[in-house]
């Protein structure tokens, strides 16, 4: 295997097995989604039919605030002991670093979007039962685009004052039309339409920042 | 003392005053009233070519951001942020000039019809771009950050573009592709309002770089003590 | 003469705004020289006592 | 085979309007021990960064084993180990995992029996299934000194590396950096204790304000001399 790929997997890897010995990160998070649903049923009247409508938003806000809480998180393991000099001492690419990173923060928010889903068809009364098949590839593309640039701005934000300020500011305007394809898909299968478009948007979306990203990442380690 | 090179704004500032002098009388005189929208139509002479001025900003903005992390050159960083800034200028601009055009022809202030939220959307990464910089200390370090952000955002045009217009679309087209429906007398005068804002963006800018420049002197005299 | 109200606003605003700037960073770029060419002043003076 | 492990030629470093550094030259020998002096702030650790290619140089060129660190920095990385004050391990993994990634980072073969070869040489055998959160300070230091050689280095690069610890991990660093010198390696070490620099250096330089301002022996200098020597130095 090239080393490129052992090191992102070696990564990956440390990563998750951290998160997953801690895991005060995915906790914080779900909790965090979780009051966003609950706090969200409150703006309509009870049993209002608008809420059915605005459910994939509310899921999509939930996640993406919630992921911007975990992400702001993903690089403090790094900081604690240097480790990130650490880690640019080996002779790793720095694309390598970005990929491994942006693979783990995906995997957390997929867990993190797997736990929010059943709680929200179970306030907002939803039936998505023979729609989920067709949910996967939306919210993975929309994951997946919000991971790649939260990454490459939460190492940026690393440096910064305000840094919990710092990451919405940046993430959540890039993040836009990604989120607008992610919500507008969601609410798509719901109904039954036609997603393709969205589905075409969100994918050159994930492809076009992950491929920057890669590139841009070098940039943003350097001191 | 160094005197810096006055002749580029200065040629500018003549053109942008000179196209400004002319431009009111195509505007007011030249073209006429369009029927339906009265005079909230002539809006649209500067409104437009605002953003076309924005969106050449953020542009230039994105070249010298790539040109920065290539070649290092202080001067790239320098000419990226002051190309951001008055891109938000005229950014700003069109969403208030939007939003005055919006009222009597639509009813609402605002109806997020697929053109202005993509300025809308690419005022905040301008402004998000502007915050960057009083965020970071190191001013090495800050210049890099703000590159990328330079060129991620500028990425992002294309996709704002085509979510907005599979969002919603309301916007009367006058100005992409069926350019034939705008009569030549209102023809001419739009296509000389994009050139005087060009001539007054291009002015703008050549001032800003100079005061960046001349606060960069500053600043390196003030270490050398 | 439909709509003239919103026309004077909107034109009002762009070109309020734009002189503004433009008067805004004649001030600061005058404020720097004033500032650099005291500074080169104490300078050559310390350098000729 | 090349005599010199590291050659600094007209390097500067600037950040922003501040120079850092200002034309540095330097050769350290191969398999010497060089001693890097200097009050805080003199550029000591933006030097070590510049050689671990951390950063570039704004000018000027750095070789590390005959390669220009512009050039192939990830050939160099491949050759140098990096212990300074901090550990640049995981509190949340294991001793033998943190090993583990490090090793994976460098693409090691057969990482496992270097594991146990290290960690026997650091004397953490025992503990390798051990959060290394429940580590003393002196026994996160020597797992640091375990990765940064598990890698076969040939250069060494130490920043600080006696500050935060107690005296017995003092001298056992000390031990294993004579250790390490017998296997042929050689040793940048920046350190502000004069007396301990000494006693483990070759040679040894003394830094102020990004000037290298004298550079010698250790040879024919005692501690006493070093010191007013330094102090001389370090003042204008």
């Amino acid at each position: 295997m090239p080393l490129f790929f052992t090191q992102t997997l070696a990564i990956l890897h440390k990563d998750l097995k951290t998160e997953w010995r801690t895991r005060e990160r995915l906790s914080a998070m779900a909790f965090f989604a979780l009051l966003v649903v609950i706090i969200f049923n409150f703006i309509y009247e009870p049993g209002s039919p608008i809420i059915k409508t605005v459910a994939p938003g509310i899921f999509w806000i939930a996640t993406a605030f919630a992921g911007l809480l975990g992400l702001s998180r993903s690089y403090a393991i790094e900081t604690q002991n240097d480790c990130l000099m650490g880690l640019r001492l080996t002779p790793v690419d720095p694309g390598a670093i970005f990929l491994g990173k942006m693979l783990g923060n995906t995997l957390t928010m997929l867990i993190l979007q797997v736990l929010i889903l059943p709680i929200l068809v179970i306030f907002l009364n939803l039936q998505i039962a023979e729609a989920l098949p067709r949910l996967i590839l939306p919210i993975l593309l929309g994951t997946l685009g919000f991971a790649a640039i939260g990454t490459l701005f939460s190492a940026m934000s690393l440096n910064t004052r305000l840094r919990e300020a710092f990451l919405p500011l940046l993430t959540l305007p890039i993040f836009i039309p990604a989120l607008l394809a992610a919500i507008e898909s969601f609410r798509a299968v719901l109904t039954g339409a036609e997603i393709t478009d969205w589905l075409v948007l969100s994918g050159a979306f994930v492809a076009l920042y992950i491929a920057a990203c890669l590139l841009l990442f070098e940039y943003v380690l350097e001191d | 003392m160094p005197q810096r090179p006055y002749i580029p704004p200065f040629v500018f500032g003549i053109l942008a005053l000179i196209c400004l002098s002319i431009a009111p009388y195509l505007v007011f005189v030249y073209a006429g009233i369009e029927k339906e929208m009265g005079l909230a139509q002539k809006i649209f002479y500067y409104h437009v070519p605002s953003a076309f001025s924005m969106f050449l900003g953020s542009f230039l903005c994105f070249v010298f951001s790539i040109f920065y992390l290539w070649k290092r050159d202080k001067n790239c960083d320098l000419w990226a942020a002051c190309s951001a800034e008055v891109s938000l200028l005229f950014g700003t601009l069109v969403l208030i000039t939007g939003a005055i055009w919006a009222k009597p022809i639509w009813g609402a202030w605002w109806v997020w019809d697929a053109q202005l939220t993509l300025t809308l959307i690419l005022w905040l990464i301008l402004a998000a771009y502007h915050m960057l910089r009083t965020y970071i200390e190191d001013p090495v370090q800050s210049a890099r950050f703000r590159a990328v952000l330079g060129i991620i955002g500028f990425l992002n045009v294309p996709f704002i573009h085509y979510a907005t217009k599979l969002w919603r679309t309301h916007h009367p087209e006058v100005v992409r592709g069926e350019e034939i429906s705008l009569p030549p007398d209102m023809k001419m005068a739009f296509f000389f309002c994009v050139i005087t804002f060009f001539a007054l963006f291009f002015a703008l800018l050549f001032k800003r770089v100079s005061l960046a420049k001349a606060r960069d002197e500053l600043e390196s005299l003030k270490t050398e003590i | 003469m439909q709509h003239l109200e919103y026309m004077t606003a909107a034109y009002i605003i762009i070109w309020a705004a734009i002189l503004l700037y433009f008067l805004s960073l004649s001030k600061r770029e005058k404020a720097i020289w004033e500032e650099l060419r005291e500074l080169r002043a104490t300078i050559t003076k310390n350098n000729t006592p | 085979m090349n005599t010199s492990a590291i050659i600094i030629q007209n390097t500067t470093r600037r950040f922003g309007h501040i120079t850092a550094l200002q034309n540095i030259n330097l050769t350290v020998p191969t398999g010497c021990i060089f001693a890097l002096f200097g009050p805080n702030g003199a550029g000591k650790t933006t030097l070590l960064r510049l050689i671990a290619t951390l950063a570039k140089p704004s000018s000027g060129d750095i070789w590390v084993s005959d390669i220009n660190t512009r050039r192939n920095p990830h050939e160099i990385r491949k050759n140098i180990g990096f212990i300074s004050h901090q550990t640049m391990l995981y509190d949340d993994l294991m001793a033998r995992e943190n090993l583990t990634f490090y090793g994976r980072m460098y693409g090691l073969q057969n990482l496992n029996t270097r594991i146990e070869e290290v960690l026997l040489a650091v004397g953490l055998k025992d503990r390798q299934r051990d959060r290394i959160q429940k580590f003393s300070r002196g026994m996160k230091q020597r797992l640091a000194i375990a990765r940064a050689i598990l890698h076969h280095p040939s250069i060494l690069l130490l920043d600080e590396p006696f500050t935060g610890l107690d005296t017995s991990a003092q001298s056992v660093l000390s031990n294993m950096i004579t250790t390490l010198k017998a296997e042929g390696r050689t040793i940048f070490l920046v350190t502000h204790d004069l007396a301990r620099g000494l006693a483990l250096a070759d040679r040894f330089g003394i830094l102020f304000q990004g000037q290298l301002v004298h550079e010698a022996s250790t040879k024919d200098i005692g501690e006493s001399e070093l010191q007013t020597l330094y102090e001389n130095k370090t003042t204008h």
